[in-house]
């Protein structure tokens, strides 16, 4: 199985399902203003409601960013904003439809026509495609296109950097070599997977699957020409199916964008193709975007991850650039994971951890509850259904840590002058290092004497992701971050507490939760087709975690983002955690 | 060179060591031991080496003393007062970093830890960091310098290709790569000290060939000198030769030379923390704390002055007295 | 001039000069009022150990202590009726090298390593010629290495002095100096650095040379076999101080200081059983920052007790008429000394 | 000459080879030594066996390490594939390799950091060579006076300050208090001078501080020698203007030994000042090696070391020319 990490050990980014509302998300300070007048500029407006509403077309967009996407190529992205850019030149079946608030978590028929046919047994998915799709070259896009599009994520050993989910359901066996290795003299070879006329896709399921639909709507999904498909290469001149058609790439510079000419907007129900440019520039100095946001020549950070510690001082204290900020929930959870490790094999030991943790100093490390969220209470973020925001087993939410009760439970563990652990933070990321540094602190206050050992995020997959490496470094605490690349609980969770996601690699169940009851709730849910019931098991998983003390939840991640006032039609958009990239516009048409 | 631009020590390396060198073998060939008196008395003439040597002393003291001064005047290093932190700019709440009567020098951005404490505790690190890796570099130096030296041929060949060699390689890049994948711990030092011996033994490594260059050079010019000449004449073994003549004679300049790469290695050990592959956390060290305050000084540049002066203040110290000795033991490098 | 006019003076007269430089260490009496003089076409030999202040006495008189910010020159030095102390650097600069030049000890430091020997005398020729041209200072630069003896002058021009000889070297050296016909040369110890042979021949050359010029010439060195072959008149000093001075025949005849003596007993002669030992001035030069009180050489004298009593708290004044001499042993004591203890053993 | 110069290209070739053998030693040998399997660095997350193995064949990490050795050499002369099945790069000599992590060959990614570490060093160059060796031969003219002091109390101080406080210093006074200066953002010269210029302002004025301090305390100690020298007496003797003696005789040779450690500094600069462009995000070599390094990316940290030797060689043979031009009595043999 695949894993987000890659994003967050790239930036802390998520590739974020969405979130209900500010109010549920948002510390006292986003609240206020919350829910507040539609349309108009205000403080945490576009978390809500669309702020500049228009349709008025032309002019530049100025995006920048201080990173560079780790793949153009549909297949090989990873990054939140990366996906998030990838509506402008990439077209799915179905995509995430483009309006504020919970609704942009639906799913609308993007290239197909319509809704799928779904057989009876929930094995079949049968697509009709729209007329007068095209690539950016004017040839039309066929069924076979999106085929071969899907087929490349078979192809990971070549297409390597996206996630790999797509196989698990059609093809769980992986028989198939992916197009590059494929004998079928039209790369095509893909059994699961049928096109009967250019117009027609199937889609037969291994088993059943609820989140399927969302698979599709990832950009590897996407429709990829084969004549202009090369391999490992594809990302530095990716074809277009959607408005705009990449002009050029300055790998680690910039990119930029110019409207798709054979782009027909009558077949797309969800962009809106405002700006006739797009240009995205990548600067190495995260202070320098941020002077450049609030002197307005800059329009947004795609990064969407927040602005430095200079800026927002000078942002909150300004009300004139205030009321040009927000501060969604990006949507992902950090933690800190308890291991098997001993004596963390008893769960009293890690009660003890848990109740040891100082909620306000970890809060602190990351930035506080602007720049870094409020504090998490339980494994399951209030944005995905069947979370609880009231649900808080530690709590956690007075922010203080609980020594008495910390003791209590060492005591029960039979530990009561503490012990030793070692915890792991990734050394590219200071903010992780500043909170394993305070979690220390604070398990030093019950006895607990802890370690820090700091490892190359980049090797996290064999590092903590390897059970057996784990044991062998004896990793009693591994902080960790992570979201969801689809807006379920199964996609939420299911990496993180079933025991059949348990790799020898890359491995994200840190704690090895082998808990019979919580694989059969992930399977009772996956069958159930409506989400409110589906909500209910996910609900329980979360209470099982919890109740097994395998994680500590840190905080659930805020961004503290400015956007430029020129910008029309700015709204985060739930499945990102991010202002909807597709649907900006600029009010002085420059 | 390129232990970072700081690489003060290659003044040191370039003046007129060899010419200065025949000068002090002069006159010890002729004055005896006197050599040691008359620098002594230069060197007490010298106020402001003088005083770079006090403050030098006063550090060690507090570098020696740190735990008890932080009992006294601090709160551990790895406290944390949150209470101290404005929540959402995450800087200290009081003016100027958060200083106080509680807090000297302030406390730490988003931890709220003591600052005062962090920086002594840092100076335990950067100054035996320092110290030890020049000895090691001057132990290294000297031995190969003299062996180049003395013994010449091949074996001066040798040596001075590595010598060379080391010299052309780009240093901090490798002391990062190396220091990155040492062991965090061994033996049984616990990690700080254990990351105290590694930064040791790669700053201390790179640094051998200044002395040794240097050394090789006096060998040479001394080994030619009549003293020498006479004793080898009157039959003296060449181990009598090496200790008895020509190492008296090279005490003075490694001794400027191992006094002046230390402020180098400060130096070099900031940058690396800086960098940060220095102590782990939650040790201090000036650096480290230097690269943490890249975040905030804008906001709250005091935690960025503090251990940039404390390294300022430290070096400068270093250097002054490093001069005055030169100067009181080679008077015509002046 | 008004003076100079009434009674002409020497070419060179120094009068009481006394040169100091405060160092960390201390103030160096380098040299304490001398007084000496020259005539044009004559010779004066200065002897000494060194430290003994003569090269410290040569480098005033051509002014080359202005430079140094802690020199301090007091006294009256004449060249050619003019007043060098109290002139101006520029008036100074202008006669160095023209009317008074000056020979270094060791041709090879003393000329720049960079810089070929033709270009240097070149440019020495035009400083002080500033209308001549390249091609006309060339020439008179190649025409004087051609005078000193040095072969195949147009080559050597381009050369290096490190390609030189060191005999050729100390050659292109007086060419140098001698390249403005300067009516007084001053040799600091021109013959130390070379072998015998080439001693003699350097010798020959500027007693040559001086006869051509009819220069004034001033020969500073601690050889007096040197200076007995060429000075007219010798001056003895020591610890900075002059201690004897007179013609030099006088000098070598009847030498009245006992450190003459000791000079003349350290020096080598054919004459004399190589077997049999030199005997040299006993204990080290005085350190010129505290001067032993009174005579400076009294604590090396070995005849300091046969000075009756007499005290040497006072410094002894320079007395004689022609050959002078600062002692405080009687006269009749030394002489006595002289011929009964030390002329046996020269 | 010629054979000289042949036997110093051939030692500079030399030192190179080993270079990035100890190198490529450290960085092929440790991930292997502690565990960590290269392939699964340059993979990004995708953990699945396939593309692991994918990674493996490409990067040829199948082969003894002598091989892969042999292949890098190779690549620098003539070039090289990396081929998996279908999927091939060629990468045209001089071939650093490729790096898997970006994704992109390693000589063109360099070659685009190499004109802000140009412009970086080179700019600042100009700067300290202007201050330090003026100031340092004023105070050795003036040696001793009050001006002397002062001169040499500031150079002190600047050889005490690490670059990585006085950059930041400079920015938070020039950039955030006083607002003069915009926050770093590398423009190449050929886009827009100006802004070229405005941007490297900080920076250079920042790293030419210190070595300017260096070289004025350097200038001061050679110049003070040369002026104790004879022949620099024998010019004066001659009545040579005292502005000759100084401006020709003295400096001359007094700034000689500049030539050599300017040579080596410039040429330790060019290969990356990881320092100053950590702390003005100046995204050169430096800052390119350093990322490298941390994200353990073989390929970039190899040509970075591999280039940063080559100029340093170079400059080190560079100087050892040029002094022979200069000093007459070296010979070059």
């Amino acid at each position: 199985m695949a894993s987000k990490t890659r994003v967050m050990a790239a930036a802390g980014i998520a590739a974020a399902l969405g979130l209900t509302t500010a109010a549920c998300g948002g510390s006292s300070d986003s609240d206020d203003k919350g829910g507040a007048s539609g349309g108009a500029a205000g403080y945490n407006a576009a978390v809500t409601s669309v702020v500049n509403p228009s349709t008025a077309k032309g002019g530049t967009l100025n995006l920048w960013s201080s990173q560079d996407a780790d793949s153009w190529d549909p297949v090989r992205g990873y990054y939140a904003f990366v996906w998030n850019l990838n509506r402008l030149y990439t077209r799915k079946l179905v995509d995430y439809s483009a309006l504020p608030g919970k609704d942009g978590l639906k799913l609308t028929p993007d290239l197909a026509a319509a809704e799928p046919e779904i057989s009876a047994d929930k094995l079949t998915y049968t697509f009709k495609l729209r007329d007068g799709i095209k690539f950016d070259d004017g040839s039309p896009i066929t069924s076979k296109d999106i085929k071969y599009g899907i087929e490349r994520v078979w192809a990971s050993d070549v297409l390597s950097g996206g996630p790999v989910y797509l196989p698990g359901v059609l093809d769980p066996d992986k028989t198939y070599k992916g197009p590059y290795k494929d004998t079928d003299p039209n790369k095509l070879g893909l059994k699961s997977v049928t096109t009967p006329d250019d117009k027609t896709i199937t889609f037969k399921l291994a088993k059943p699957s609820g989140d399927f639909l969302y698979l599709l709507a990832m950009p590897g999904s996407g429709p990829v020409p084969q004549k202009r498909d090369t391999g490992a290469q594809y990302g530095k001149k990716p074809a277009s199916s959607g408005p705009y058609m990449f002009k050029d790439i300055q790998p680690g510079k910039s990119a930029s964008w110019v409207r798709n000419p054979n782009w027909d907007p009558a077949t797309d129900p969800i962009r809106k193709a405002l700006p006739d440019a797009i240009n995205l520039t990548i600067t190495t100095n995260a202070d320098d975007l941020d002077s450049r946001l609030l002197a307005g020549t800059a329009d947004l950070d795609v990064g969407q991850v927040g602005v430095q510690a200079a800026a927002r001082t000078k942002l909150l204290s300004d009300p004139n650039l205030k009321k040009n900020a927000d501060n969604p929930v990006s949507g992902f959870l950090r933690y800190a994971g308890i291991t098997q490790v001993a004596p963390l094999n008893n769960i009293e030991c890690r009660k003890a951890v848990i109740y040891a943790a100082d909620p306000t100093a970890l809060q602190a490390a990351f930035g506080g509850p602007l720049a870094a969220g409020d504090i998490g209470t339980s494994m399951l973020p209030d944005n995905i259904a069947g979370s609880d925001a009231n649900y808080d087993p530690f709590n956690r939410k007075q922010g203080k840590p609980q020594v008495d009760k910390a003791k209590e439970a060492l005591t029960k563990c039979g530990q009561p002058n503490g012990f030793n652990l070692t915890i792991t933070a990734r050394n590219n990321r200071a903010q992780e290092v500043k909170a394993a540094e305070a979690l220390q602190a604070s398990l030093k206050a019950v006895g607990i004497t802890a370690k820090i050992d700091q490892y190359d995020g980049a090797q996290q997959a064999s590092i903590t992701g390897s059970p057996d490496n784990v044991k062998k470094k004896g990793y009693g605490i591994i902080m960790a971050a992570w979201a969801a690349d689809y807006p379920t609980g199964s996609g939420y969770m299911q990496p993180l507490s079933d025991s059949r996601f348990i790799p020898a690699n890359g491995n994200y169940n840190l704690p090895e939760i082998k808990d019979p009851a919580i694989d059969e709730l992930f399977d009772k849910a996956n069958l159930e087709s409506d989400p409110t019931k589906a909500a209910e098991y996910y609900k329980q998983i979360n209470t099982k975690i919890m109740e097994g003390a395998y994680y500590l939840p840190v905080v659930s991640a805020k961004a503290l983002n400015y956007r430029n006032p020129r910008l029309t039609n700015v709204y985060i958009h739930d499945t990102f955690g991010q202002v909807d990239f597709q649907a900006l516009g600029v009010s002085d048409g420059k | 060179m390129s232990l970072g631009p700081e690489a003060s020590i290659k003044e040191e390396s370039t003046a007129p060591a060899a010419d200065a060198a025949d000068d002090r073998g002069g006159e010890k060939a002729i004055a005896g031991r006197s050599l040691k008196q008359i620098a002594w008395r230069r060197l007490k003439k010298d106020r402001v080496a003088i005083a770079g040597g006090i403050v030098v002393i006063f550090l060690i003291v507090v570098a020696i003393l740190a735990p008890v001064l932080s009992k006294l005047f601090g709160h551990p290093i790895d406290e944390y007062h949150i209470d101290q932190i404005d929540p959402t700019f995450s800087t200290p709440i009081g003016k100027f970093g958060g200083i106080s009567r509680e807090f000297l020098f302030g406390v730490e951005p988003t931890s709220g830890r003591d600052v005062f404490s962090r920086i002594l505790y840092g100076a335990q690190t950067s100054l035996s960091v320092a110290f030890l890796s020049a000895l090691l570099s001057t132990i290294l130096g000297t031995t190969f310098g003299l062996a180049a030296g003395f013994l010449g041929g091949w074996v001066d060949a040798v040596i001075s290709r590595i010598m060379d060699f080391l010299l052309a390689f780009p240093q901090l890049l490798f002391a990062i790569a190396l220091v990155s994948v040492l062991p965090d711990s061994f033996l049984f030092f616990g990690d700080r000290w254990s990351r105290v011996f590694v930064l040791v033994g790669v700053i201390g490594f790179f640094g051998w060939p200044y002395i040794g260059r240097i050394v090789r050079g006096q060998t040479l010019s001394l080994r030619e000198r009549e003293f020498v000449e006479a004793s080898r004449s009157m039959g003296a073994r060449s181990g009598r030769i090496l200790f008895k003549e020509l190492l008296p004679n090279l005490a003075a300049p490694i001794l400027v030379y191992a006094t002046l790469i230390i402020p180098t290695n400060i130096l070099t050990e900031a940058a690396l923390s800086f960098l940060g592959v220095g102590i782990p956390p939650p040790n201090p060290s000036w650096g480290g704390m230097l690269s943490d305050a890249v975040t905030f000084y804008s906001i709250d540049p005091m935690y960025m002055i503090i251990p940039g002066g404390m390294i300022f203040i430290t070096v400068l110290a270093f250097n002054l007295f490093g001069d005055g000795l030169r100067d009181a033991l080679d008077p015509k490098a002046r | 001039m008004s003076i100079g006019a009434t009674n002409p003076r020497p070419y060179l007269e120094v009068k009481d000069l006394t040169v100091r430089f405060e160092t960390d260490d201390g103030i160096v009496q380098a040299v304490s009022d001398s007084a000496f003089s020259v005539e044009a076409g004559k010779t004066l030999g200065i002897v000494g150990e060194s430290g003994s202040g003569k090269s410290v006495t040569s480098l005033a008189v051509l002014g080359l202590h202005r430079t140094r910010s802690n020199a301090k020159v007091s006294g009256e030095i004449w060249l050619d009726n003019q007043e060098l102390v109290t002139a101006s650097d520029e008036q100074v600069r202008l006669l160095r090298g023209g009317k008074m030049a000056m020979i270094f000890q060791d041709p090879l430091s003393a000329m720049h390593p960079y810089f070929t020997v033709g270009s240097q005398i070149v440019e020495a020729y035009r400083v002080h010629h500033p209308g001549v041209n390249k091609k006309v200072a060339r020439e008179r630069a190649i025409d004087m290495l051609a005078r000193v003896g040095i072969p195949q002058p147009e080559r050597r021009f381009n050369d290096y002095a490190h390609q030189f000889s060191g005999g050729m070297r100390q050659r292109a050296m007086i060419a140098m100096a001698l390249v403005n016909d300067p009516k007084l040369l001053i040799a600091d110890e021109p013959t130390t650095a070379l072998d015998v042979t080439v001693q003699a021949q350097i010798l020959d050359l500027i007693r040559d040379l001086q006869d051509e010029f009819g220069s004034a010439v001033i020969m500073i060195t601690h050889d007096l076999g040197v200076v007995a072959e060429l000075a007219d008149d010798v001056l003895v000093m020591y610890g900075g101080k002059v201690i004897e001075k007179g013609p030099a025949l006088e000098v070598f005849q009847n030498p009245q200081h006992p450190y003459t003596w000791g000079l003349l007993g350290s020096m080598p002669r054919l004459d004399r059983d190589v077997r049999e030992r030199l005997n040299p001035v006993k204990g080290s030069p005085p350190s010129l920052i505290n001067l032993p009180s009174g005579c400076a050489f009294h604590p090396r004298c070995p005849y300091a007790g046969r000075n009756g009593n007499r005290s040497f708290n006072e410094v002894p004044v320079l007395h004689g008429d022609v050959h002078k001499v600062a002692c405080h042993l009687p006269q009749e004591a030394r002489t006595e000394i002289f011929q009964q203890e030390v002329l046996p053993n020269l | 000459m010629l054979a000289y110069l042949i036997r110093r290209l051939f030692n500079a070739v030399l030192t190179l080879l080993v270079v990035t053998a100890v190198t490529f030693g450290i960085f092929f040998l440790v991930p292997k030594a502690t565990g960590s399997d290269p392939a699964l660095l340059y993979i990004g997350k995708t953990s699945d066996a396939a593309s692991v193995e994918g990674i493996r064949v490409k990067m040829g990490l199948n082969d003894p390490i002598v091989v892969q050795y042999g292949k890098f050499l190779k690549g620098l002369v003539v070039g090289r594939d990396y081929a998996n099945g279908p999927d091939v790069n060629h990468c045209p000599a001089p071939c650093l390799g490729y790096s898997f992590k970006t994704d992109q060959e390693v000589t063109p990614l360099l070659l685009g950091d190499l004109p802000v570490t140009l412009s970086l060093a080179l700019g600042a160059a100009v700067l300290w060579l202007i201050m330090g060796i003026s100031t340092g031969v004023i105070s050795a003219l003036r040696r001793g006076t009050v001006l002397d002091r002062a001169v040499m109390g500031g150079a002190l101080a600047g050889v005490s300050l690490p670059i990585y406080f006085t950059g930041l210093l400079a920015s938070a006074i020039f950039v955030y208090w006083l607002g003069w200066l915009p926050q770093g953002q590398y423009v190449p010269f050929t886009e827009n001078p100006g802004e070229w210029f405005i941007q490297l302002l900080l920076p250079w004025i920042t790293l030419a501080f210190l070595f300017a301090a260096t070289y004025a305390r350097l200038t001061r100690a050679n110049m003070l020698e040369t002026l104790g020298e004879d022949y620099v007496r024998t010019a004066r003797a001659k009545g040579l203007r005292e502005r000759t003696v100084i401006g020709k005789h003295a400096l001359r040779s007094g700034l000689t030994p500049i030539v050599t450690i300017f040579g080596l500094d410039l040429g330790a600069l060019l290969g990356g000042a990881v320092l100053t462009e950590t702390v003005f995000n100046l995204r050169g070599l430096g800052y390119q090696a350093l990322t490298a390094i941390r994200g353990n990316d073989l390929p970039i940290i190899l040509g970075v070391t591999l280039i940063a030797a080559f100029f340093i060689v170079f400059a080190n043979l560079v100087v050892d020319l040029v002094y022979g031009f200069i000093d007459p009595r070296v010979r070059l043999a």
